[in-house]
This record gives structure tokens, C-alpha cells and sequence, in this order.
């Protein structure tokens, strides 16, 4: 149940802002740009969310950098794109509002922050659909450096990512490839960067629109959790919030903005809403609902509740990042030649090459009889072709092999190591072994789509992502459920309202990024199509409760 | 090559002081991230450290080998060689009297990570190790000034 | 948002049930013989809900009759059995709530109203899993033959199956098998049975229920549909309805109890919170989530939204109930030898034979790739010999062939016919005639538990659910997504009241049935499960709110 | 055997009603269910019904073969025979005049559901057929008394 108004506010605004992602930096901007007070209530010590730990990509069909550089684009062509992807888990209307307001959103953004962009060289993530983008008119935008000396003493509040802190733009990553020829890489030159505190990635879109908020005054509260609405008249007019171990209410006299992301860290609202389990998240552990939980006491209606952003996720024993197991995103590992994923009976299950959101999916299948997941546990495997050239999580090719790393000279001696189908997988890795040489996927098409490509090898001849697993020693890794977070909440009008269960807005609530019902449904447009809509709606969701 | 040196004076005399820092067992927990150590022989031990660079913590396995061990300079030298990391380094231990009743220690370590991404990863570390040495030293200060009394 | 309280109510009572199905009408017996006023609001013209169109059993483990009989039961045997098929969907103490209190409900019941039941044959719907109960020793109860004469002129509110309707008793069917050995059954007699008034299956359970709620004089006010709680100081105290085209408010001081079904007929709804489609559900086209949008109005914590119960069905072109296509339910056909079911690639993807709700799952399948699901369209294919021993849906061995049933003198021609691959079909087919001679289907376990067998044809040799598909004529029927109903709704405490986000009951509202996050969380715990937890959490809340 | 008989006066004389009665087409859209009738030739006919069994609605395809047209005694007599559903039965029309302004209009239907279960599709089509049977009647009386003015 939401909260009646208190006696007396303990801290007042116009447009109150939960988070400081990719949604709620926007939001606060644009509230502010159109003539609101804002304060931004972040429930930790650091601001940026879950893009900072991001790629920081940005999906941008029709955007500015396309048209200087001559690429053409549709709101058409996306469309047909999106709606397909989608799988009628978002509205018509919902995303061709997205496709509308994005390249305008971006330009904005360029126009009146410090965030500087590029376009890449990555395809839409089902390239081979009508409507899509091929990588050589990329709808993807990377972030380029960021000096964080810029924010002065608030450079110590920024969210660091605990893995893609190395700061190199998307541009000097494809030319070094530090997935395939980590040996190209000027490390020596990452370490000066490093030491001089630029940043990349989602910093590259965090830090910039975090100093665009320092540059405005907006207040920005840090270690503030706001759990609950104050609700008036069935209208929001503020939230509840945890500071210094007690509650204090924030009255927000234009309206509140849930940006504050998704619930893949609070384990009953997964099983509430998921139809699998999330085990290994890759977000930070602070994206627990609390958006959702508002919304819900609120009366919000509620979508695209049984999606999430999939990715798959591996751990390494020991390594942690604010005090618990750190969960390291899967991408490049199960592209490369020489590697695929298994399931317990040694078959292989999926197109291991494939976009991550959807490449997920076929791990939260159900074997009817056992009620058991069909594909769990899931091992990559690989041979010494692979490490010998590609690193593997950290594991660097020519360097020692690591603990967590399952080694064995034969696939008999692997596979009984963890405990799965040892004649499964032989058969596996024949017929598999034969694909290659045919260069050709029968079974789960790896290697047609363009996009399987991309995180290959593309010296690898005839295809950058088929290569054989014939050369002891051989390796395994689990893959783990991960997630770059839920993407179900709150379903919102076009302005990013939130609705009722009746379809009708409640007034002084909005919502945006991974705390609302997402414009991608079921699927993923492309690179950034997450950061992408966090933006869009949390620009629109400023601008809307400005204006009221 | 991350480097850093760390002085206190602890109030209490020589023989105290260098009586608590040559039993290893007593100040190992001192050590941030320490989980526990073995020793192998009299020189050589291998030590599991929970060990930041930059917001990740990693378990660190690292061989630790007494290269000179003084009692007459009081003056211990070591060397570094990581197990499950590529890392080498070393460092000193100084006790110095001061007065009766005030010795100084000394800390000082260097470590150097190796491997590919060693020098993105000793940029990392760099920041790390001074507050380290300083909790460390800190700690066996305020240990032997209680047992003191 | 939920309604603010009117100036006067057009309606007045104490306990307030929506729906009267199984979990209504024991909700508004309960909370009379508590001692409360009661009124019951039922949406359409006819009394009985999803339950008069269902097969009536109820799942009771430890009943009075297995104490009869002798069989022996235990509480902790169904917890280890519940918890397994519930897959961490729903909580031990639901599932224990559950266990302790269906016998005494059935007890309550069968002393205090005219329902009446026998012990069946039915087995668990894992009979292989620890805990299990097996056929010879049944934890569902078959409702005995009911004279629907004794309603008097209410008979004629009685909501009838338009597939379910001939009065036999499961013990009967047993028997007869209907669906096996028609020619066994009395057809004359059944025919009698009928003209006299006399229903069984779910009109079992719904018309002597019905007839307890006459004998108390509680009022059931039809064609009157809730679609908003009215709220007061974060309590419910009653809600709007629909009736004769207008909107009326009705006060409840001691409680509203949502019994009013789950959300398979709400297209948005479905979408929202489900991860498939449910295009053909087989329950009454009544259940359009009024029950979950009055929680979701009321703040209402959510559970269990990407479950449904689910079962397989078909159509047959130009037969109507309720004035739209009827969908009917697949069950006996797919488990008869001779009669598989394969995807697009002509592949089995399922064990035909296993429970409903489980062997569902495989149906929602995504291909990472083309992002269309796996395999659908999904056919039941099956060859002269079952056409000449079986019924399909309504084609009766030995009669003819009806129009709906595509057929073709081989399979390559049927393939074409249905637009799958022939190739794919034949190699399936082959395959699986091995299997069959074999005993064994190594890819999908069919006719290893004892329940596979229940439906199939016990005179068949060696196993009652395995035959070859050799003799042309073959046949198809596309295999459609149909539901019993879903199973996600507002959460509750043991007592069927409904939480809220932050776990706190909301005072005033209560969920059971398909309006309420289900006991049985992913799975199906045995026949009757839906109705055994209809009935027990309806019971509950009608105790709970009467004492209020 | 499911059997109903309806009876109604129409205030009309003989010759319009039997005008009117001896038109299929112009009667037809009055049968409850009617879809689409095809004449094969002058004593065969294809009919589309949707029918009710219960709460269950079919489209039934019958072929309707008249058996007896007799003009002078304004008497049809006809054969049904499922098509698409194990069914068969008859009936007739009769018109008689009652006065120079008043016409009886007599129909009966009989009707026979066959197969395994039609003892139990009898015993639902029974309560069907009056209702049909009356609403058609009356339907037919209704217009012809509204095209008499």
C-alpha cells in the first residue's frame, strides 16, 4: 500500500528522479531543461547504475552520425525491424515513439552535455531480418573517452565497472580486438589512461551526464533508497526513502521517476514474475525492485513482466566485487572458433553465436518428464586450438591454464570430470567437427547470421565463429543464468506515465529504463537498444513532469 | 611497478617489537584480505590473500620466500611469486630502536603484476597497496602498544 | 487506482464473494457458516464458473476415503512430492496450508453439503517422484452422479460443459472407457441419465455446492460483473460493478474475496505476464483478469504470472459455444498408440503421453534465430489403426472420416498437405515405429511413468501408449495452445488474504482460485490440484473474512 | 427421435401463403442457424445450418430432398440426411386454408442423430427443435402478414 502524505516533507522538489542510469541522468537533465527543480535520489554510494558497468552503447536508428557519414536509414525499415523483434510484447505505438524520439534524444543529449559519440561497426542483432542493419550501417553509437578529472572531487562518486573498465573506444576495439588478438592491445597505453582517470564504455555515458547534472546543480542524494509512493487523491506526490538507518519522506510536487532498474537481484520477485531462474546476474547486486514494488503499490499496470535482458554468465571462484561473487558476462568466449555449449547430455542446444538475449532463451527450457531445466548445467567447451590464440575470461592465450578452468587430455576424461554424457559429447563434437569442415550448421545455423560473426575470429577460414574441437587438451566452463537485468515493470503511456490497471495514467508517476515494461518485449534491437530506450523514456519522462 | 613504504613508530622497546614480528602467526591476520598461510619450510610459505584491484577482489595465492632474515639488523627481505596470478615482488621489514621506549617500523613492498594486462592491472593495484601496508602496520602498532600494557 | 467510497451503496453485505466456481461458492458456504452476511457476484447468467466445465476431480491427499479403503497417506510424503513439482514457485508453507487442510475441507464439505465423491484411479501426475502416489492408491476424488432437480427452477442458472456433459462417473469412465473402447459405454443410459437432470464431472462439484448455497439462502446476484475494489484508508470495502449497463457500488464489511478466475481470455493481460501465447484456452470465455486488475488496483503483491495450467487443444471449424469458436481439450488422443505429435521439421519435440500442464511447456519453445517458437504449428499425426480403434476428438472409430481432419494415403503427402517437412517426418516416423517395437522411446520417455499409460489403450501390447503409425490412411490435426486457465494472481497469506508489495495483508481483500498466486507454482500436482486448491483457499477466506 | 410439430394461423389467404411457402428463398434466412442453401436440381438441396446441441453450436451440412410436392394439396413432405454429421429425418408443410382471410400453417420436423453417441446428441437436439420450429413459423406468418398490408 502506498504511503499517506506526512505532516511535513523532510526534504521537497518538483520532478524527483529514483536513479542515476541511463534513465534517471537524462530524466533529471531534461526536467531540469525545462524549468523544473529536480533531486535525484541514488540508493548507493556511486553514481551511473547499471550502465555504468555497461558496453555503453547506444541503438540509434536514424541518428546524426549516420546522416553526416551518408548512411541511410528508415523509421520504416526500423520499424518492420522492431516490431518483429518484439513479438508483440510492445506496442505499435510504443515503438515507433522510440524510433521518433531517439535520434532527437541523441542529438540533444550531444548538443547539451559533454557526451561525445561514434558510430560502430556492430550489426543489429538479427541482421538477416527485414528492416535490419548490417555492421557496415551500424545503428550502434559508442561512447567516445572521458576525462573523469572533469567532474572534479564527484569523479570519486562515479560507479566503476569491476570488468569493462578498460578504457578504449568501440572503434580502437575493433582495430586491437582484445578478444581475439589481446596481443594488438597497447596495454602500457590502457594503464596511462587508466592512471589518468579516462574512462570508456558506460562510464563514457555515465560520467559525461553525471557532469552534466554537477554543471546544472542538480542535487544528486546519494545513499537515499526510496521504497514507497506517498500517494494523495490517488495522485503520487513523493516517496519514502531510507537514509542514515531511518525514513524520511521527499514530497515531489510534479512528479516522481522511477529509474532506479529492474528486480534481476531480489529473488522472489524473479519467481514471482520469471518463468526461469536468473542465478548469476551480471548488473550490479543493487537492481532489487524497488521500482517495481513502487509501481505496484501504486496500482500500475504491469508488462512484458516475464522478460528480461538475457545474457549468459561464467564465475571465477574468488573474485568478487562489493562483497559478493563477481558474475562475468559470456560474449566473445562462445563465438570463437573452437568452442561450443553443451548440455548434461553432451549435446549441443543452441546457436552459441548468437545474439545474447535470444541465444538464452533455449537454457530455461523444461524437460516435461523430470520437470528439470533440459540444458542445465550448461558447459562451454573448448580445446587447445582455442587457448592456445583466444583468451577465455581472463584466461590469456599462452599463459597458464587456471584453476577454474576443467581441463582433460581426452573429451572421455572431460566429460566425466563434470559429470556429463561422455558418449553425448564425442558424438557431439564429431558431427560438430564435421560442420565445420562443411562450413555449415545443420542444426542450429551458427555462423549464417552476420551478426554471429562479430565477436569471431575473422582470420578463422572460412567462417570467423565454426572451428573444430580436435586438439588436447580439452576445457570446460559452466555457463551460468545471467542477466544485464529484468526489463518488465510499469507500463507507461507514450510520455512515460505510468497506467493504472485500467489503462489510466496515474498522475506524478513515471517510469523509465529497466524499472518500466520495455519497448523491446521479448528481444533485443541491437547494441545499446537497452541504454537506448533508458534514455529515450527518461528524456520523455522529464520533459512530461516538468511540464505539469 | 607499484611500490610503497610505510613508517610508524610504535611505543614499546626493541626487543617486544621484534619478538611479535618474527612470529609470523601473529600479525598475518594484520594483513588486509589475509585468509590463511602455510609454511613449507623455514624459508618459503604460501599465503591465500583476498586481494582489490580496483572494485574487484580476487583470491591471490602467492609463495612468499624469506631471501634474509636478520636478527642482529632486524631486518627481514622477501620475495613475491604468484601462484594463480602471474605477480612477482618482494619487500623488507625494518625494526630500528629508537629510545627504550620507541621503535620504528618499517614496511615497505613491491608488487608487480605480469602477464598480458599486468600494466593495466598495476595501475589498479597501485592505489591499493598503500592503505594496505598502512592498516598493517597500524594494526601491529596498536597490538604490541596493548600487550604492552 | 482503486475507487474512493461512494456516497451510499447500491448493495450491502458482510462478506463479499466475485465468482462461483469451486473457490466461490465454498468461500460464500464458509464464511455463512461463519456466521456472516453474504452476497456472491457472478459476472454471467449461469452458476459454476471454469469448474462446471472441468472434469470435477479433487486432488486430497489423506482423504476420509483413502482412510476408508485403508490406504495409507502422509502429509510429508505430498509436501517432498509438492515441493518437487512446484519448482520453487510457491511457498512451503502454501504448500503446507494446502496438505493440512484439504482433507478436513472435503470432510466440511461432504457432511455439510449434497457433494458427494469416490475414490479413482487416477495417479499422481509424477508417479515416478518421491512422494508419489500411484493409481492403485489415488489422492483424486470423483464427484458422484448429481440430480440437478434438486436445484428446482435455479437449475436452470447452471452453467453447463459444452464438451464434458455425459453424466458418467469417473469410476464409470474407468470402466466404459470412453475414449478407448467407446462402443463399451451406454450410450442410452447416458442419454437418460441426461433427460433426467443428472450431471457429473465438474457439474459434480458445482451443482450440489450451488444447491448448499440455496439452502443457506445466500444471495448470488448474476449477470453482475466487479471490475473495481473501493478502497478506504488503505482497506477494501467493496467495489464497483457492472450491471444491466450501468455501475454499481456494493459495500463488503468484512472482506471482497476475488474468486472470480484467472486472466486466459485477456489478450493484454496474457501478454503482459505471460511468456507464450495461450491462443486457444478451454476454460468459459469469462476469465478476462477482473480479479487480477482488482488486486493490481488494490496494491496487491503479485506471484506465480508466467504459469498457467496448461493443456494442449484443437478446434473443429463451426463448432460454437457461447457465440464464439470452442476450443476443446486434447488429452486421451495424443497418449493412444498409433498418434504422435511432431513440429514444422516433422521432429517429436515431447513425451505425447505425460501430464498436461508438463508436457505444455516444449510447446513455448523459441528459436534464438528466427525468434518464432520452435515448434509450432505442432500436429498430432496418427494412421488407420488408430483411426479404426479410436476416437479423435469426435470422430468415432469405424465412422467417417470428418472434413477437419486433414488425411492423406501417405505420410510424404500428409507433410505436404500440412506444410511440414516430409523428409523430417518420415525419418521421425521410422524412428519411432522402432521405437515402439523396442518398448523404449530413449528421446522423450514415453510410457516409462505409470501415467503415460492412464490415457492409452491398456489392451495394447506391450505398453498401453505406444503403437507404430504404418497403415495408411494418415492423419493430422494441428495441436493448438489451449489452458485450463492461468495460474499467476494477487499473493496471499495462508489465510487467503491479499499482500501487498511489502508483504502486509490488505485489509478487506482476499484471492483463491485462479484469481490467486496458485499452491501449485509450476506444476500439477495431480487431477483435481486446480480444483483442490480452489475449493481450500476459498474455504479459507470464507472463514477468515466472516470472522473479520 | 426427436419430433416437434408447430401450428399458426396466418391472416392471409391460401394463395400468398402458399405463394410465399413454396419459395425456399424466400423463407429460408427465417430457419434459426440458416448459412446458405445450394438447389442441386428441382427436388435436391444442400442446407448450411448452424444447429445447437446443448451449449454447443455445429454447422451442419444436410441434403434435403423433397419427396412429395403437392400444389393442389398445398403439402410438401421432405428427407434430411446428414452431410457432414451422422443424421437423418423429415418433415412437412402444410398450408390449409382456414377462411378467405385466415390460413393454418402446419410444420413438422423429425430429426435423428446417428452414430455411437446419438442417443446422447438426441436427448439435446430434443429441446432445440420446438424453438426452431415456432420462431420459424412465426417468422413466416410475420412477413406474409406484413407483405398483405
Amino acid at each position: 500500500m502506498a504511503i499517506k502524505k506526512p505532516g511535513k516533507w523532510d526534504l521537497e522538489t518538483e520532478v524527483l528522479v529514483l536513479g542515476t542510469g541511463c534513465a534517471g541522468l537524462p530524466a533529471a537533465i531534461l526536467a531540469h531543461d525545462n524549468g523544473a527543480k529536480v533531486m535525484v535520489l541514488e540508493r548507493t554510494a556511486k553514481v551511473g547504475g547499471t550502465t555504468a558497468v555497461s558496453g555503453g552503447g547506444v541503438w540509434v536508428p536514424n541518428n546524426h552520425l549516420m546522416k553526416e557519414k551518408g548512411i541511410k536509414d528508415s523509421k520504416e525499415a526500423a520499424m518492420t525491424y522492431c516490431k518483429r523483434l518484439s513479438g508483440g510484447k510492445s506496442s505499435d505505438e510504443l515503438i515507433e515513439k522510440y524510433l521518433d524520439v531517439v535520434p532527437e534524444m541523441i542529438q540533444y543529449m550531444v548538443d547539451n552535455t559533454p557526451i561525445k559519440f561514434e558510430i560502430t561497426e556492430l550489426s543489429d542483432y538479427h541482421p538477416e531480418f527485414e528492416g535490419a542493419h548490417q555492421g557496415n550501417e551500424s545503428r550502434t553509437l559508442g561512447p567516445l573517452l572521458y576525462d573523469t578529472n572533469e567532474l572534479g572531487d564527484a569523479k570519486e562518486n562515479l560507479r566503476v565497472s569491476p570488468t569493462m573498465s578498460m578504457p578504449m573506444t568501440f572503434s580502437e576495439s575493433r582495430q586491437w580486438k582484445p578478444t581475439c588478438t589481446p596481443e594488438k592491445v597497447p596495454w602500457e597505453k590502457m594503464g596511462e589512461r587508466l592512471a589518468n582517470g579516462i574512462t570508456c564504455w558506460g562510464g563514457g555515458v555515465t560520467a559525461p551526464l553525471y557532469k552534466a547534472c554537477l554543471d546544472r546543480k542538480i542535487e544528486i542524494v546519494l545513499n537515499t533508497r526510496a521504497i514507497d509512493v506517498v500517494m494523495e487523491d490517488g495522485k503520487v506526490i513523493g516517496v519514502v526513502a531510507q537514509q542514515d538507518g531511518k525514513d524520511i519522506c521527499v514530497g515531489a510536487s510534479k512528479g516522481v521517476i522511477l529509474a532506479c532498474g529492474g528486480f534481476e537481484w531480489n529473488e522472489e520477485l524473479k519467481t514471482d514474475f520469471l518463468p526461469g531462474p536468473i542465478t548469476h546476474p551480471c548488473s550490479p547486486p543493487i537492481n532489487e525492485g524497488d521500482a517495481l514494488k513502487m509501481g505496484m503499490s501504486a496500482g500500475a499496470a504491469l508488462g512484458n513482466m516475464s522478460e528480461q535482458w538475457g545474457w549468459i554468465s561464467a564465475i571465477i571462484p574468488g573474485e568478487e566485487s562489493e562483497g559478493i561473487q563477481l558474475n562475468r558476462g559470456i560474449i566473445y568466449e562462445r563465438s570463437m572458433p573452437h568452442c561450443i555449449i553443451v548440455n548434461p547430455k553432451g549435446k549441443r542446444f543452441v546457436n552459441e553465436s548468437a545474439a545474447y538475449n535470444d541465444m538464452f532463451k533455449p537454457f530455461w527450457e523444461v524437460d516435461e518428464n523430470t520437470l528439470k531445466f533440459k540444458n542445465l548445467p550448461a558447459w562451454a567447451i573448448f580445446d587447445q586450438q582455442y587457448k592456445d590464440k583466444y583468451p577465455f575470461l581472463t584466461a590469456m592465450p599462452g599463459e597458464d591454464v587456471p584453476e577454474w578452468l576443467v581441463q582433460a587430455d581426452s573429451l572421455e576424461e572431460l566429460a566425466e570430470k563434470i559429470n556429463i554424457d561422455a558418449a553425448g559429447l564425442k558424438e557431439t563434437v564429431e558431427k560438430f567437427n564435421g560442420y565445420v569442415k562443411d562450413n555449415k550448421d545443420p542444426d542450429f545455423a551458427r555462423g549464417d547470421s552476420e551478426y554471429d560473426l562479430y565477436w569471431g575470429d575473422d582470420r578463422n577460414e572460412p567462417c570467423a565463429c565454426l572451428g573444430t574441437l580436435e586438439k588436447p587438451v580439452f576445457y570446460a566452463c559452466e555457463m551460468l543464468l545471467g542477466s544485464l537485468g529484468t526489463k518488465g515493470g510499469p507500463k507507461t503511456t507514450l510520455d512515460g506515465q505510468v497506467i493504472d490497471a485500467h489503462g489510466k495514467p496515474i498522475t506524478g508517476l513515471y517510469a523509465a529504463g529497466n524499472a518500466m515494461a520495455s519497448v523491446a518485449g521479448g528481444s533485443y534491437f541491437g547494441g545499446g537498444a537497452t541504454i537506448g530506450s533508458g534514455m529515450v523514456f527518461g528524456y520523455l519522462a522529464g520533459i512530461h513532469a516538468a511540464k505539469q | 611497478m607499484p611500490v610503497v613504504e610505510y613508517k610508524c613508530i610504535v611505543k614499546a622497546p626493541m626487543e617486544p617489537v621484534w619478538g611479535f614480528v618474527s612470529v609470523i602467526e601473529k600479525w598475518a591476520p594484520f594483513l588486509k584480505g589475509y585468509e590463511e598461510h602455510e609454511e613449507l619450510n623455514d624459508k618459503e610459505s604460501v599465503w591465500t590473500l583476498k586481494g582489490d584491484v580496483g572494485v574487484l577482489s580476487r583470491t591471490v595465492k602467492m609463495k612468499v620466500t624469506i631471501t634474509n632474515w636478520d636478527d642482529e639488523a632486524k631486518r627481514v627481505e622477501f620475495e613475491l611469486d604468484g601462484i594463480n596470478e602471474k605477480a612477482t615482488g618482494g619487500g623488507t621489514f625494518i625494526a630500528t630502536s629508537e629510545s627504550d621506549s620507541e621503535t620504528e617500523l618499517i614496511f615497505k613492498l613491491e608488487i608487480n603484476a605480469g602477464g598480458m594486462i599486468g600494466p593495466v592491472v598495476n595501475v589498479l593495484l597501485g592505489p591499493m597497496l598503500k592503505p594496505v601496508a598502512k592498516e598493517m602496520a597500524e594494526k601491529i602498532k596498536a597490538r604490541i602498544e596493548e600487550l604492552q600494557g
